[in-house]
């Protein structure tokens, strides 16, 4: 019986890299040639059952893949996978909700840099709408958040996003009671008076 | 039997009450309050000896002691018991005794669950599958937390209030134009922060940007940024006399 | 034979996070039903074998993991400190789970303290999240808990979430902080005498 078999396919499954040999050796203070004989055995293993992923080794080490075949399926994936946000975005929308309506050009003096790729990808993902036009010279067009940003972040309407200030309230507190810290070394009084 | 408490293990004063009361063996129905209150205000004082900050907590919940206890000294009084039966001055603490409790062993159990990257593992990057065409800038999870955030951070790094001045006569658009051409001259590429000096304000950061703006309609500069939310670059549209035309990738922004 | 059960696992594979029955059907056009079958075959399969790695069932979605024998080799290899939860983080956790939604002074009303740093510490952590305001005098903040949590325990969803015990007595086997030294991390070393 191989010794190890589990650690040695979960250790070559959680790395991002191709691993190599003899780092499982290390870690798992085994001969490199008693993991290459499991991880040989493996790759047959993998390789023998209809099985979607399969173990394979190159230049670098061993690293799990996905059979060619699949890949159509997993275009597909990539295609259809939920919006993610990225920082510009995310600071994007929050000028947005919180200053709405707005136009471009504030958001982008706030932010400091150009955002027209931002906006055109949550207009897009219809997290903001255009509002109409301001009516200043140049009409630029205002902007507002959308009944589908309200359902993303789950609020019922405008007035469940929290003031800045609520917010301060709780980041302030950070500072002295920590995770960490047991309550008994913070000082705060305060006791909730709310039954339930 | 005298052993020691570390007042500093209880998770607050409801904490420490049901533990002196267990240590006791007492009915939780029908809790000796002077004998508590005594071993209670015992456990304080020895913080308050060893100059540990005592939290409000747990003087409050002192104060409740003494407040029940004082009241089972109360003589019942005859006439009172007709309106409404007696209610028990040690009700409500007893309630939030057990209540507490109930919650206490809910996150112990949580914590001998077994939890993500403790004692299982996923793979947590993107399989080299996936990546393709993928932006490389960071993708965070967000909720309204998260958003709050980032308009709070930003609001930071804003140092001067969004309000709208007009005294930015004195900073002028072909000024600015005229510095950037300055300090593109003799380079390859310049940062868009590098136009400054130091920590530009708003007015600053604006007319330079429209300054910026303005060379590449006059089709003297090109833009170019590496990712879509990355640095913004400039690089000379028109290169001096002989020297080799500066490398355009195709990601060159659509300005020029 | 089930159809598409190489996809399928390919699929739920290269996805980095638990991956929706509904998401696999619309990508391979098959039922729901169907997919859901070659899932909990691949799941058997995956659990009788001697393998590293398990199908499991999170947050709504399939997810392959790490057997929890092998954490061990695993953390020296990732080197990443795990995060540790303090009993407040717990026991606050275990509130908002249970009560949800809720607000700050609810949860605290319960623990008998403040509990502002551990609520930042979490929504930080993106275990709970504000779910609104509730819509009595002063508008508190709502929260509840996340995706994330049932990812983080390995829940399907919240209904997931162990039996509350219901006690009408004092609970011999809770572990008892004053006597048996507890999860949380003391700042101060201080210690009373208790006399009798």
């Amino acid at each position: 019986m191989p010794e190890h078999r589990k650690q040695i396919e979960a250790l070559v499954f959680v790395s991002e890299s191709p691993l190599r040999v003899d780092r499982i050796a290390e870690i798992l203070e085994m001969k490199k040639g008693d993991v290459r004989a499991v991880l040989n055995d493996l790759q047959q293993e993998y390789e023998g059952a209809d099985r979607g992923i399969i173990l394979e080794e190159v230049a670098e080490g061993f690293q799990f893949r996905t059979r060619p075949e699949c890949s159509e399926a997993i275009q597909q994936l990539v295609k259809s996978r939920p919006f993610r946000f990225s920082r510009a975005a995310l600071e994007t929308l929050a000028i947005i909700a919180y200053r709405q309506p707005v136009t471009r050009a504030e958001v982008e003096y706030l932010r400091g840099v150009d955002s027209g790729g931002v906006f055109k990808t949550l207009l897009e993902k219809q997290l903001i709408r255009i509002l109409g036009k301001k009516d200043v010279p140049g009409r630029p067009l205002i902007y507002g958040t959308s009944k589908e940003f309200l359902e993303f972040f789950g609020m019922r309407d405008l007035s469940a996003l929290p003031t800045l200030k609520e917010f301060s309230d709780l980041s302030s507190e950070l500072a002295d009671a920590g995770m960490e810290n047991s309550v008994a070394v913070s000082v705060h009084g305060g006791e909730g008076e709310e039954p339930d | 039997m005298a052993y020691e408490i570390k007042i500093e293990n209880f998770e607050g004063p409801l904490d420490l009450l049901l533990h002196l009361i267990k240590k006791n063996e007492m009915d939780i129905y029908d809790i000796q309050v002077a004998a508590i209150t005594e071993q209670y205000l015992a456990v304080l004082d020895s913080m308050k000896s060893l100059n540990l900050d005592v939290a409000g907590e747990f003087l409050l919940m002192a104060a409740t002691l003494l407040h029940i206890k004082s009241k089972m000294l109360l003589p019942v009084h005859d006439d009172e018991e007709a309106d409404e039966e007696e209610i028990d001055p040690r009700a409500e603490l007893v309630r939030r005794l057990l209540e507490y409790q109930k919650y206490k062993d809910a996150g112990e159990t949580l914590g001998g669950m077994p939890c993500l990257n403790r004692d299982v593992f996923a793979r947590k990057f993107p399989s080299p599958e996936l990546v393709v065409g993928q932006e490389d800038e960071e993708m965070i999870a967000v909720g309204i937390f998260e958003l709050v955030e980032a308009f709070q951070r930003l609001l930071k790094e804003t140092s001067d209030p969004y309000i709208h001045e007009i005294n930015i006569e004195k900073l002028t658009v072909s000024e600015r134009i005229n510095s950037i051409l300055g300090l593109l001259s003799g380079r390859d590429s310049l940062a868009f922060m590098e136009i400054f000096d130091g920590t530009p304000d708003r007015p600053m950061v604006v007319v330079s940007f429209l300054a910026m703006l303005e060379l590449v309609k006059m089709r003297l500069v090109r833009l170019m940024q590496n990712t879509r939310c990355g640095s913004i670059w400039l690089y000379p549209a028109v290169v001096e006399d002989d020297l080799a035309a500066v490398e355009l990738g195709d990601d060159t922004l659509g300005y020029a």
